[in-house]
């Protein structure tokens, strides 16, 4: 069926759910140095067989080059390598998958044109030279069926759901027989549901003899699903422990070196004007088929609407409506009671409309601009930066992107520096800075924390946080059920184009959300 | 990078394994600094910007000079233009560093031979297929300019008169009673020995049918060809090319569907031999030697220079076995009948 | 990063060439003067194995380039047009577009040009100047805006409409200048306009006192102008600062406002209005009518200007001068050497492959490079 | 204007021919750049392709040596392209660009120094035409396609090669994930460099074959600059047709088409005006930007072609 490691694999898993474990896997003393920055600095990863090892750390800890560095992607500068207890070469992935390593990447190497199945094969078709469609798909649905995993292998991968893309990352490592799976952050972009799926089918793996690798910075998944815990911080090691004997509070305090703060409490109630009211939104998707079927919401002054989703249901969508980026085919969106859904984003922003786009990489800053340019990017033609609309001021420019680097703690503060080369973090800071400086009336909010670490994503919220304060209404769309829990007043959940519940934050329980956002609007109700 | 250099290194040693074929090669002459006292008769050509490989007038003009260099003893140079701002500069390269002739290929130099000229009263200038002409456009003749005329519509009166014979007895492949031509591009040079073509074929065969077409190119051989496979199609049987590059195409076509083929400006027989009957002949390269020569020789000729029927500046090529003696004999009379000026071939097309 | 696919509006072919815009000039000259040495020496071989002296050919193209003042006026007449094709060619690359038309571009402005400086030949200068110049830069601006609107409306992708305006433009002049509706009567046997009137023509600002038979014309100014032009527009105006944006960062501008459609359209069509004013200086400074197919490729030598400038002002006048020298040089190498021109073309081309495509700092850095990943710098 | 001007079986015959040269080059063009590679350089394989075929064929009288030596250029000249454009991560259109005038300076050179004076023999050995006695009886098809040139058909059956080997074969699956994510395609295994280093030289050689029907199909000669920017309609081939083999095909048979009638109407009227015949010659550049305006619209690359591939320990 698959090949002939996974008879391996189970002989030795029988006995690996016990207590005594031998190390499948020894990394000691890993160094790895890209230019000035020290990634990797003596770290040290024993896994045993059988196990399912976390390896938690915040952004920039290193979990990732380590990952890297184990599947061959990167070489280390020193540092030994020790698998089944041999030592090992690993000079590019071909080397990992045939040592039986797999990796599940966070952002997925998956090719979107090709089909289900033709990602799951590449690389190692078997059968000759010619690509029999019918045959490989039929191996594929053979590894879905073993591990208890569904997706239809004839479809392409950019037409389905980031949720079942992960799963033929899976379905790639589990084709090329590994034994040692990484799973690369792999909840980020999941549902609470597809979360649980996922874990059963890690607990189904390990069950099957495989070991796992688990990176998260997610301290309820390390409980829920973990045996042992590797912590990194700041390219070292910073703990090794074991799930059962330990807590949340110990492990963060690892990470980050410190105690976490916790989010204020939202101080004032909302106030009663009504900033952004929808009406009957309909919208096509980039395919023309319908993405928005008829949504109504408003948001006051003060207010945070969180919408809660899996991704693909329609958010993207809203945002671009709200933003005049995306045609409106029906309904109407006041803001302050003035009809914009004709306006393009130019007098969309004049309104007071901001944005924090969900991919800040590409739509929210120009990276090969420098972090003026990028501060001052939709208001070029405004003074101070431009007098009279026709002669930008360099200086003006320059001098505001210096206050606004230090009032939104970008590091370095150096308005002439390249955005491409700054931190997520510090990039992020740089859009806030660019989209919060002008007391916006409304601000649409997607997925602002993605890929931040802990102190940025704090960060991130508190600056959101203090202008509700101020009295704007935001629209926040986000993955991290944690985030919309606890920044927002209201949670509305979309589903299949259409807001499905409303609920307060206080009533949303994350069963609760999970079961809307999964369609199931009378089971939740 | 290794590749690159190992490629480079392939195709330098093509070059000099293959640099024994090399026919002649200009000559590196002296810099401008040499004296007017016991030099050497100077001649330099500035080509147009169909450059030496033009398989043309370029190319026959630069014949002319590397002739003259061998059997008159002169220093001779050549610059191609590769854009038309390049003509006043380059003549006036040449007649700074006091050249004795300087010559001008093409009539797209008029007026840059006429500024130069004017600047240069002491110098020498041959211009092929032209007059000086000043800002206005209007032909203003000089003391030190020669313009060497052709009569290409004698050439093509010529060849005519051999393709029309044929084509009225049906000799050979020419069994249609069809005769074609192609130009380049629409303008008087090439027109006017389509107008010598089809002017011969209405006086000696007026039940001749003659098509005309254009590849609108002078270089693309493919194009060329394609109105050529055209023309063939048609019945064409009898094809004079007036197109450069793109000529040797209509050429192709000719020799591909087995049908006989005119070539222009230089003998062309051997481009392809039982093809090519005949060429229309136009001699820049006599142009060139004979001037080089009056300027040695001290019989420099401001002014019009005709070069025609006359004085076999114009004249018939090669005749291919097929052509039939009274086809000859025709031709033969044609060209006596120019030269006496019994006949007077037109210049205007008759089919465009 | 570069592995990370990202699905732009822009073309396929233009985010390389904008990434990086100052990297190497920025490193100060020793990597590019190393870079023309290297060349050379290469192009030396070429000369040696044809038999000639290299190092006499060498002398000769320099001197040819900049050995007089003569010479150095039409190293710069030479220079003029390059510079302005090479700008037009930057624009559009700027704005993350790939103008392959700046040929068309540039002949439809001569046209342009010299079309209204014949018909209103008896008009005095101060008028008829501005007329003729509006008239260049406002068939280029025109004709390449159809490039613009054809991406912005219709998703035509510019390349393939540059490269098929091209081959048009050539056509249709080809239909005016021979024996077509604006050719001359009196047009000296040739495919050619009647002349422009003496007030389009650039008068020649050297006196021929200082330097003998120049025809150095007063479009060398136009041309410096509009390297200005082009500098502040694109980094002293709102718009050059849309037309960056859009060029490097297409989704991210239209977000905040800045529509990528209208911008492609302006960046064309200020594109082809430098190209025009190139058509237009070459008609009025140094033809003084239209000669039917008098630019061989300028536009295609701009492309390599460009990006041997790396769509910088500075960079982009010294690229152009350089193609300038060797355009001049070569017709003294070989009218003195007897070097083949198509040598001089050969060494260019080696010339633009070393710098341009930074052979030498790439081969010395090739094997330190490493990719930062992305963790690293996140 | 009649219907034989139009579509008669010359004007098809003809659009065979003059889309040969485009389609080979825009196939080129689709294998390159599904790996990820931009070659802007198709004009100058083409030009060494036509001249070193010519010179191969003066010097074996062989046209199978002058059709290997021709593609053997086109790869060497577009091997020095894929080491700056894989190897040296050079920009890619600089590479092409440097390459075309190399090519243009270097043929243009080695002809004046091989055959300046006595022109291409006129004995050079051609490529055959391939006579299909069977269909030549048959009306107009037998006109069309009973007497085309071997390349002609070579050019189609690459098209249904290239079209199976892109999306039916396991090369094929992975050239493309290399250049539409190659950081996929390296995690999985799949050297991403040697494939897209592959695919330049493939894009070359047949680039060059289609230089090489020029000279030795066509014209049995070379001529300076013969190719006329076919290279670069066939970047424009390719990109009309989606980067597909069979798109390639039916946009250059368009262009080829355009060509032809440019020819066939030659002397036609509209009414009483005649068309003038350098007018007429824009036929296939106006109906190309047509097509593409009308039924093409936007299109979208490979994902990463003519992106740098940037990975550590292999440089």
């Amino acid at each position: 069926m698959i090949g002939a490691r996974p008879e391996r694999a189970r002989t030795t898993g029988a006995t690996a759910v016990g207590t005594e474990r031998v190390p499948l896997l020894e990394m000691r003393g890993i160094r790895k140095r890209f230019g000035d920055l020290q990634a990797l600095d003596g770290v040290d990863l024993v896994v045993n067989e059988g196990e399912i090892h976390a390896l938690v750390g915040e952004n920039g800890a290193g979990k990732t080059t380590l990952m890297n560095v184990l599947y061959g992607l990167y070489h280390p500068d020193s540092g030994t390598i020790r698998y089944r207890e041999r030592d090992v070469r690993i000079t590019g992935p071909r080397d990992a998958i045939a040592l039986g390593i797999g990796m599940i990447h966070q952002h997925f190497m998956l090719v979107p044109p090709l089909t289900v199945a033709e990602n799951v094969v590449l690389g190692d078709e078997r059968g000759g030279p010619v690509l029999d469609d019918r045959a490989i798909e039929e191996r594929v649905r053979g590894l879905e069926e073993r591990f208890a995993i569904a997706v239809e292998p004839g479809a392409r991968v950019e037409d389905i759901p980031l949720g079942l893309q992960q799963r033929v990352e899976i379905l790639k490592v589990l084709y090329r027989g590994s034994e040692l799976l990484i799973f690369d952050e792999p909840t980020a972009v999941l549902t609470p549901q597809e979360v649980d799926e996922l874990f059963a089918i890690v607990r189904t793996l390990r069950e099957e003899g495989k070991t796992l690798i688990l990176i998260t910075h997610k301290l309820r998944e390390v409980m829920a699903v973990t045996d042992r815990i590797t912590v990194l911080r700041g390219g070292r090691n910073a703990g090794e422990l074991v799930t059962k004997q330990t807590t949340p509070a110990e492990i963060a305090r690892a990470m980050v070196g410190r105690e976490m703060k916790q989010l204020k409490a939202r101080a004032t109630p909302p106030r009663t004007e009504v900033i952004l009211d929808v009406r009957g939104l309909e919208a096509l998707s980039d395919r023309g088929s319908p993405a928005l079927r008829g949504i109504d919401f408003e948001i006051r002054s003060g207010e945070i609407l969180g919408i809660a989703g899996v991704g693909g249901n329609g958010q993207s969508e809203l945002a671009q409506c709200l933003l005049g980026l995306r045609k409106v085919a029906a309904g109407t969106i006041r803001i302050g009671g003035i009809d914009i859904s004709r306006d393009d984003p130019k007098r969309t922003r004049a309104r007071g409309v901001a944005y924090v786009p969900e991919d800040r990489r590409i739509e929210g800053l120009v990276l090969a601009f420098t972090v003026a340019d990028d501060f001052i990017l939709g208001k070029q033609d405004r003074p101070p930066y431009a007098a009279n609309g026709i002669v930008l001021d360099p200086a003006a420019i320059l001098k505001a992107g210096g206050r606004l680097a230090v009032e939104y703690d970008v590091r370095p503060p150096n308005p002439r520096a390249i955005v491409a080369n700054l931190s997520g973090g510090n990039q992020q800071k740089v859009v806030l800075g660019r989209e919060l400086s002008e007391r916006p009336k409304l601000i649409v909010v997607s997925q602002p924390t993605r890929g931040l670490d802990i102190a940025a994503t704090e960060y991130v919220h508190e600056r959101l946080l203090e202008q509700r304060g101020q009295g704007a209404a935001i629209l926040l769309v986000s993955s991290e059920l944690d985030e919309i829990r606890a920044l927002s007043d209201r949670i509305a959940v979309m589903f299949e184009g259409r807001i499905v519940a409303v609920l307060d934050a206080a009533s949303a329980t994350e069963e609760r959300l999970g079961l809307l956002m999964a369609g199931h609007t009378e089971a939740a109700a | 990078m290794k590749r690159a250099l190992a490629f480079l290194l392939l195709a330098t040693t093509v070059v000099a394994a293959c640099g024994g074929n090399v026919a002649a090669s200009p000559t590196p002459s002296a810099t401008a600094s040499a004296t007017a006292t016991a030099k050497p008769i100077q001649v330099g050509l500035v080509t147009d910007v169909g450059g030496l490989n033009d398989k043309s007038f370029n190319q026959a003009a630069n014949t002319g000079r590397l002739n003259a260099e061998k059997d008159f003893g002169l220093k001779t140079s050549v610059i191609e233009s590769k854009k038309q701002e390049d003509y006043v500069p380059n003549l006036t390269t040449f007649a700074q560093q006091n050249y004795d002739l300087v010559i001008a290929v093409g009539f797209l130099m008029q007026n840059a031979a006429w500024k130069v000229a004017k600047q240069f009263p002491n110098v020498k200038f041959a211009i092929i297929d032209g007059a000086p002409a000043n800002d206005a456009g209007n032909t203003e003749n000089l003391p030190n300019v020669a313009n060497l005329f052709f009569k290409e519509q004698e050439a093509g009166y010529l060849v005519g008169v051999i393709a029309a014979t044929m084509a009225k007895n049906m000799v050979g492949k020419a069994t249609h009673n069809t005769v074609c031509s192609m130009g380049g591009i629409p303008i008087p040079p090439v027109d006017h020995y389509i107008a010598g073509y089809q002017d011969a074929i209405k006086t000696i065969s007026p039940t001749t049918t003659i098509l005309n077409g254009y590849s609108n190119d002078f270089v693309d051989q493919q194009k060329g060809k394609e109105v050529g496979l055209n023309h063939i199609s048609k019945g064409c049987d009898i094809l004079f090319q007036v197109a450069g590059g793109s000529g040797l195409g209509y050429i192709a076509a000719a020799k591909e569907k087995g049908v006989y083929a005119i070539g222009v400006d230089v003998d062309q027989i051997d481009v392809a031999p039982g093809t090519v009957i005949t060429s229309a002949m136009k001699r820049v390269d006599k142009a060139v030697y004979d001037t080089s020569n009056a300027v040695k020789s001290g019989s420099f000729k401001a002014g019009d220079n005709f070069f025609s029927a006359t004085n076999d500046g114009i004249a018939f090529g090669k005749l291919d076995p097929v052509v039939p003696a009274d086809a000859k004999a025709a031709a033969d009379k044609a060209l006596a009948d120019i030269k006496s000026g019994a006949i007077k071939p037109k210049t205007d097309l008759t089919v465009k | 990063m570069a592995s990370e696919p990202q699905a732009t509006p822009t073309g396929p072919a233009t985010a390389p060439s904008v990434r990086q815009p100052t990297a190497q000039w920025a490193r100060g000259p020793a990597v590019p003067v190393a870079s023309v040495v290297f060349a050379l020496a290469i192009g030396a071989i070429f000369v040696l194995l044809s038999g000639h002296d290299p190092i006499a050919a060498y002398i000769d193209l320099f001197r040819g380039a900049f050995g007089s003042p003569y010479d150095i006026t039409e190293t710069l007449i030479q220079t003029i047009p390059l510079v302005l094709a090479g700008l037009a060619v930057a624009v559009a690359f700027r704005t993350g577009l790939f103008n392959i038309g700046a040929e068309s571009q540039l002949l439809i402005g001569a046209v342009a040009a010299g079309a209204v400086g014949a018909r209103f030949a008896d008009l005095p200068g101060f008028v008829l100047f501005p007329m003729v110049l509006a008239a260049g830069i406002g068939a280029g601006a025109g004709w390449a805006a159809i490039a613009g609107y054809l991406k912005a409306a219709r998703g035509v992708n510019e390349v393939i409409t540059t490269i098929m305006q091209n081959y048009i433009v050539v056509f249709v002049m080809h239909w005016l200048l021979q024996n077509g509706p604006m050719t001359a009567p009196n047009a000296l046997g040739t495919p050619a306009s009647a002349p422009i009137g003496a007030g389009a023509v650039l008068p020649i600002i050297i006196p021929n006192e200082l330097v003998p038979l120049t025809r150095l014309h007063a479009g060398i100014f136009l041309a410096i102008a509009a390297v200005v032009v082009f500098w502040f527009l694109l980094w002293r105006t709102p718009l050059g600062y849309e037309l960056r944006a859009v060029g490097l960062g297409a989704r991210a501008a239209a977000q905040a406002g800045i529509d990528p459609r209208t911008r492609i359209v302006i960046a064309m069509a200020i594109a082809g209005g430098f190209a025009g004013l190139a058509g237009m200086i070459q008609v009025t400074g140094v033809f003084h009518r239209v000669f039917d197919g008098f630019s061989s490729g300028y536009g295609f030598d701009a492309i390599a200007v460009a990006l041997l400038g790396k769509n910088s002002p500075i960079g982009i006048a010294l690229a152009a001068l350089l193609f300038g020298a060797f355009a001049r040089g070569g017709s003294i190498m070989q009218a003195n050497a007897g070097v083949s021109a198509q040598l001089v073309s050969v060494i260019e081309a080696v010339v633009l492959f070393v710098i341009a495509a930074e052979l030498i700092v790439r081969v010395l850095t090739a094997r330190r490079r490493e990719r930062k990943p992305l963790e690293a710098i996140a | 204007m009649t219907i034989d001007q139009l579509i008669g079986a010359g004007v098809l015959a003809a659009t065979l021919r003059l889309a040969t040269p485009i389609l080979l080059a825009a196939l080129g063009g689709v294998v390159s750049e599904r790996a990820g590679v931009v070659n802007i350089a198709l004009e100058g394989c083409m030009l060494v392709g036509a001249f070193f075929g010519v010179v191969a064929a003066d010097q074996s009288h062989s046209v199978v040596v002058a059709l290997v030596a021709a593609m053997a250029v086109g790869a060497g000249l577009a091997a020095i392209h894929a080491v700056a454009a894989i190897h040296l991560r050079s920009d890619q259109i600089v590479s092409g660009m440097a390459l075309n005038i190399l090519a243009l300076g270097l043929t243009s050179y080695l002809d004046y120094q091989f055959y300046g004076t006595t022109g291409t023999p006129s004995d050079l050995a051609g490529v055959p035409d391939i006579e299909i006695a069977p269909l030549a009886a048959v009306p107009f098809v037998g006109d069309v396609i009973a007497h085309q040139n071997a390349i002609v058909w070579a050019g189609l059956a690459l098209v249904v090669l290239i079209q199976v080997f892109l999306f039916r074969t396991v090369p094929g699956l992975r050239l493309r994930a290399v250049g539409e994510h190659p950081r996929a395609a390296e995690t999985v295994g799949i050297a991403v460099r040697q494939t897209r280093y592959w695919a330049v030289i493939a894009s070359g050689m047949l680039a060059a074959l289609g230089g090489a029907y020029l000279s030795l199909s066509v014209a049995h000669s070379f001529t300076d600059g013969m190719t006329g920017g076919r290279g670069f309609i066939g970047l424009a081939a390719m990109i009309f047709g989606r980067w597909t083999p069979v798109g390639a095909l039916v946009a250059s048979l368009i262009f080829g088409y355009g060509t032809a009638l440019s020819f066939s109407l030659q002397g036609a009227s509209i009414g009483d005006v005649r068309v003038p015949v350098q007018l007429l010659s824009t036929l296939p550049y106006v109906l190309t930007i047509l097509a593409v305006a009308g039924f093409v619209g936007r299109s979208r690359p490979p994902a990463a072609d003519g992106i740098p591939y940037e990975t550590e320990g292999h440089a």
